[in-house]
C-alpha cells in the first residue's frame, strides 16, 4: 500500500494496518493472478451462490424464449395459462433468483478480499444460502405446478397458494442474513485494522447495494407476512393500495440494489480490463450516497396513476428528491468511460477524441461486456426510465410494454450483461477454471446486446401505440369490442420475437461455456489466469 | 507526488465529455417528445 | 496530531450512518408519507 | 484505483470536464425538477390521486342507479349510457368486463368515478393511450374532458386472471 509521508507530518490516525489481515492459519490463499488474499470460506459461498444463479438464470432464460414465441403474433405459441404461469416464472427467477444469488456472490467477494478480511460468519453464510435455495426451489415448484398463477407482484386480491409466499419470505430472509453477514465482515475488517484509511471504491459501492438491500427486505418482510398469513386465511385481506404501495418497496428497490452492485461491477471490470481508476474518487463515492440516500423513494414509479396517493407524494417521491439519483447516475455515467479513457491515453492511444476508444479491447469479453452494459443503461434504460418516471408522462406509460421496454434495457441489457461480463473474471479467478472456444465467448456479448436491445426497442414503440404489458393477446379474441391496434404495432410485437430469440441464443451460449467451464474447464491453479 | 495527485492536466477526457453530451442532448429529445405526446391526450385532473 | 477530515468524507466513511440514513429516509418519504395519505382518505359519498 | 484502498488525500474537489459535467448534470436535472410541478399548475393532464374508500358492493349499487338513469341503448350486449355533460358518472371494472358504455359530449367535463368489484385493474383508454390503475376498494376518481369525437376502447392492462385479454368496454363520443 503506497502512502506518501510528507515530511514532519504523522501518519493518519489509525493504528497501521495488518497487512496480513485477520484469517485463520490455513483459510486464506493468494490469487494467483492478482495478488489479493482469497478467503476459502467466502469463496466456496461465492461459487455456491454463483452457481445457483446460473442455475436460475437458465430457468428465467427459457421462459424468456417462450413468452417472445407467444408475444410474436404469427407464433403465439403457449395457450393462455400457460403464458401468464411461465411469465410469473420469468419475473420471479431473471429479476430476483439469478440476480440476488450474484449479488450475495459479490458481497462475500468483495468484503473479503477487498477487504482483506476473513468472513464474519460460516454458520450464517450456510444458513443464508440454504434459506435461499429452499425459497427459490419452493416459489418455483408453486408457480410451475400452477399454484401461483399471480404474477411476480402477486396483487391482492390475487391469491396464491400459502407455499409460494412462504418461498418468497425464505428467500428474502436468507438474503438478510446474507447482507448482515457481509455488514458484520465490513466490521471485523475494520475492528481488525485489516485496512487502512477508507475503503475501496468497489467495496463502497457494495456497501451502498448492501444498504439498499436492506431497505428493500425489510419492505418484502411487512408486505409479505400479512399475504402469506392472508393466504392462511389467518387474517383478512390486506388493502389493495397499501399492499401495492409496500409491495414496490421491495419490487422496485429491489433492482436499486441491481443499479448499485452494477456500478461496481463497471468500476471493477474497467479497471480489471483496462487499468482504468477513476479520476477523482470523492465524486464517484459522492454519486453512490447519493443512491443510498435518494434512490429508493423511486418506488414511487409504480404508483403514478393509482388511487390514494395524492399528487405531492407523487412528485417528491418520483424525482428522487429533486433528481438526486439521476444526477448520481449521470455522474457514474461519465466517471466510469473517463476513467477507461484516461488508462487508454496514458498507454499511449492518445489520437483525437476518440482513439481510446477505437482502441480499448473490444475482444476481451469482459470489457465489451462492461462497456455494452453502460452504454445501453445509459442511452436506453436511463433516458427511457426517468422519462416514464415522470409523474404526469407516465400517463401514457403505465402498464403498457414501454415499460417492460425500459427495465429490460436496465435489467438486463444492464446489470445482467455486466454480470456476465463479471463471471469471464470469477470463473477463471475464483473457479480457477478457463473457458474453452474462446472466439465463442467474444462475441457472446454483442449477440446478447444486440438481441436484448431490439427486443428492448420494439417493445418501447409498441407500447407507444398502446400495446399493454403481461398480456396474451392483442388480438383480443372472445372481447365484446376489438381495440384494432395499428399495423405498426404488430410488426413490432414481431421484431420482440425476433430479438428475444437473439437474445436466448446468446445467453445460452454465456450458460452452456460457463456451465463447461466450471466443470470441465482446464485448471490454472498455480499460476496466472490466461488473459482475454 | 503519485498518479492520482498529479494535477488536472493529466485528467483531460474530451472523448468522454463528448459522450456524455450527446447523452443528455439525446435525453432531452426524448423527455420533452414525450411532454409533446402527453399534451395531446384528453384533459384529466 | 489528528488528521482533519472535511464531514462529508466522514460521512463516506461511516458505513453505519449511511445505513441508518437510507433506511430511515426512505420509510419516512416513501413508505410513512404514502401509508399517511392512504390513512386519510375520507370514505365515498357517491354523488 | 478501485480495487485498494484510495490513497490519504482522495477527497478533493473535481476539476476540469469532471466538473464542468457535474454542472451540466445538475442543471438538467433541476429541469427535470420543475417539470412536474410546472405542469400540475398549467398543463392539462395529471393524475392527482383523488380517491375515496368505497365498499364495491356499495359502488355497484350506485353504478346499477346511473346505468338506470341514463340508459340509451345497448352495444354487443352491454347497455348504453348517456350522462349529462358536467356530471358524476361512474364506470365498474370486473372480471371481465367494463359496464356499462359510456356516451359522452365532446369538450365536456365528467367526473369519473372508476372502482373494481373483485380485482385489481388497469384502465387504459385506446387508441388515446391513456392509462390508470384501478383497485378495489377504491373509487378512483377522474376530472376527465374528451377533446376528441370518435370510438374508443378501454383496456384492461392490468392482469386480472386467464380472461384478462377479452375485458375491453368502450367509450363513445360525440361532438
Amino acid at each position: 500500500m503506497s502512502t506518501i509521508a510528507i515530511a514532519g507530518t504523522p501518519q493518519a490516525s489509525e493504528p497501521p494496518a495488518n497487512v496480513a489481515g485477520n484469517h485463520p492459519a490455513g483459510a486464506v490463499r493468494k490469487c494467483d493472478t492478482t495478488g489479493l488474499p482469497v478467503c476459502k470460506t467466502a469463496e466456496r459461498y461465492v461459487k455456491l451462490n454463483a452457481v445457483m444463479a446460473v442455475v436460475f438464470l437458465l430457468v428465467g432464460g427459457v421462459s424468456a424464449l417462450l413468452l417472445g414465441l407467444t408475444r410474436w403474433p404469427s407464433v403465439h405459441l403457449l395457450p393462455v395459462d400457460w403464458f401468464y404461469r411461465i411469465l410469473t416464472a420469468h419475473g420471479l427467477n431473471m429479476l430476483i433468483f439469478w440476480i440476488i444469488f450474484m449479488e450475495v456472490a459479490i458481497l462475500y467477494f468483495v468484503g473479503t478480499t477487498l477487504l482483506n478480511s476473513r468472513l464474519a460468519s460460516k454458520a450464517l453464510a450456510f444458513t443464508s444460502f440454504a434459506m435461499m435455495l429452499t425459497g427459490a426451489l419452493l416459489v418455483n415448484a408453486m408457480v410451475f405446478t400452477g399454484r401461483a398463477d399471480v404474477m411476480m407482484t402477486s396483487y391482492v386480491p390475487l391469491r396464491a397458494h400459502p407455499g409460494f409466499y412462504l418461498g418468497v419470505i425464505l428467500f428474502a430472509v436468507g438474503t438478510l442474513i446474507g447482507v448482515i453477514n457481509f455488514f458484520a465482515t465490513v466490521y471485523i475488517a475494520k475492528r481488525d485494522h485489516t485496512y487502512e484509511g477508507s475503503v475501496p471504491l468497489v467495496a463502497f459501492g457494495a456497501i451502498a447495494a448492501a444498504i439498499i438491500a436492506v431497505v428493500t427486505l425489510l419492505h418484502g418482510a411487512i408486505v409479505m407476512i400479512p399475504a402469506f398469513l392472508w393466504s392462511l386465511d389467518l387474517i383478512g385481506q390486506p388493502d389493495a393500495a397499501w399492499y401495492r404501495l409496500v409491495w414496490w418497496g421491495l419490487g422496485h428497490q429491489s433492482q436499486q440494489i441491481n443499479v448499485a452492485a452494477m456500478v461496481s461491477v463497471w468500476y471493477f471490470l474497467a479497471h480489471i480490463t483496462t487499468g482504468a481508476k477513476p479520476l477523482n474518487q470523492a465524486v464517484c463515492r459522492g454519486a453512490f450516497v447519493l443512491y443510498i440516500l435518494f434512490i429508493n423513494i423511486a418506488s414511487a414509479h409504480h404508483l403514478l396513476v393509482d388511487p390514494g396517493v395524492g399528487a405531492t407524494w407523487k412528485i417528491w417521491n418520483t424525482s428522487y428528491a429533486m433528481y438526486l439519483a439521476v444526477l448520481a447516475s449521470m455522474i457514474h455515467g461519465f466517471t466510469v468511460p473517463a476513467s477507461v479513457e484516461l488508462a487508454m491515453r496514458k498507454k499511449g492511444f492518445d489520437k483525437g477524441l476518440f482513439g481510446w476508444l477505437f482502441a480499448a479491447p473490444w475482444r476481451n469479453p469482459g470489457f465489451s461486456a462492461f462497456f455494452l452494459s453502460l452504454v445501453i443503461f445509459g442511452f436506453l434504460g436511463g433516458i427511457t426510465g426517468v422519462t416514464l418516471g415522470t409523474q404526469q408522462i407516465n400517463i401514457i406509460a403505465h402498464n403498457t410494454l414501454r415499460i417492460p421496454g425500459h427495465f429490460h434495457t436496465t435489467v438486463v441489457g444492464g446489470t445482467s450483461l455486466a454480470f456476465m461480463g463479471l463471471c469471464y473474471y470469477v470463473v477463471p479467478l475464483v473457479f480457477r477454471r478457463e473457458y474453452a472456444w474462446r472466439g465463442l465467448v467474444r462475441v457472446q456479448p454483442y449477440v446478447f446486446a444486440a438481441g436484448i436491445t431490439l427486443m428492448a426497442l420494439a417493445m418501447s414503440f409498441a407500447g407507444s401505440y398502446g400495446v399493454p404489458r403481461r398480456h396474451w393477446d392483442i388480438e383480443f379474441s372472445g372481447a365484446p369490442f376489438s381495440p384494432g391496434f395499428d399495423a405498426a404495432a404488430h410488426f413490432m410485437m414481431g421484431l420482440v420475437g425476433v430479438g428475444a430469440v437473439v437474445a436466448f441464443i446468446g445467453l445460452l451460449v454465456f450458460i452452456l461455456l460457463t456451465v463447461h467451464a466450471v466443470f470441465l474447464g482446464r485448471s490454472n491453479e498455480g499460476r496466472a489466469m490466461t488473459a482475454w | 507526488m503519485s498518479e492520482e495527485n498529479r494535477p488536472e492536466e493529466n485528467h483531460k477526457t474530451p472523448g468522454t465529455l463528448v459522450l456524455t453530451i450527446l447523452l443528455l442532448l439525446s435525453f432531452a429529445l426524448y423527455y420533452f417528445a414525450n411532454w409533446k405526446a402527453l399534451a395531446d391526450v384528453w384533459h384529466v385532473r | 496530531m489528528e488528521e482533519r477530515k472535511h464531514p462529508i468524507q466522514r460521512l463516506m466513511d461511516n458505513t453505519w450512518l449511511l445505513l441508518f440514513l437510507g433506511v430511515v429516509l426512505t420509510f419516512i418519504s416513501y413508505t410513512a408519507w404514502g401509508v399517511i395519505e392512504l390513512m386519510s382518505l375520507p370514505n365515498a359519498t357517491l354523488p | 484505483m478501485s480495487l485498494t484502498v484510495p490513497e490519504k488525500g482522495w477527497f478533493k474537489a473535481p476539476t476540469g470536464s469532471e466538473r464542468l459535467w457535474i454542472g451540466l448534470a445538475l442543471a438538467w436535472c433541476m429541469v427535470l425538477t420543475l417539470m412536474m410541478p410546472f405542469w400540475h399548475l398549467r398543463g392539462k393532464q395529471n393524475s392527482t390521486g383523488e380517491a375515496y374508500r368505497v365498499k364495491p358492493a356499495d359502488f355497484a349499487a350506485r353504478v346499477a342507479r346511473f346505468v338506470d338513469a341514463n340508459k340509451v341503448g345497448e352495444l354487443a350486449g352491454i347497455t348504453v349510457v348517456a350522462p349529462a355533460p358536467g356530471t358524476d358518472i361512474y364506470l365498474q371494472a370486473q372480471m371481465w368486463r367494463w359496464y356499462p358504455v359510456l356516451k359522452l359530449k365532446k369538450d365536456q367535463t365528467y367526473r369519473l368515478h372508476v372502482s373494481s368489484l373483485d380485482l385489481q385493474h388497469s384502465l387504459s383508454l385506446q387508441p388515446m393511450n391513456m392509462n390508470f390503475q384501478i383497485l378495489p376498494g377504491y373509487d378512483h376518481v377522474l376530472t376527465v374532458t374528451p377533446t376528441m369525437a370518435g370510438e374508443y376502447s378501454i383496456i384492461c392492462n392490468e392482469f386480472c386472471g386467464i380472461g384478462h385479454h377479452m375485458m375491453v368496454g368502450r367509450i363513445i363520443v360525440e361532438e
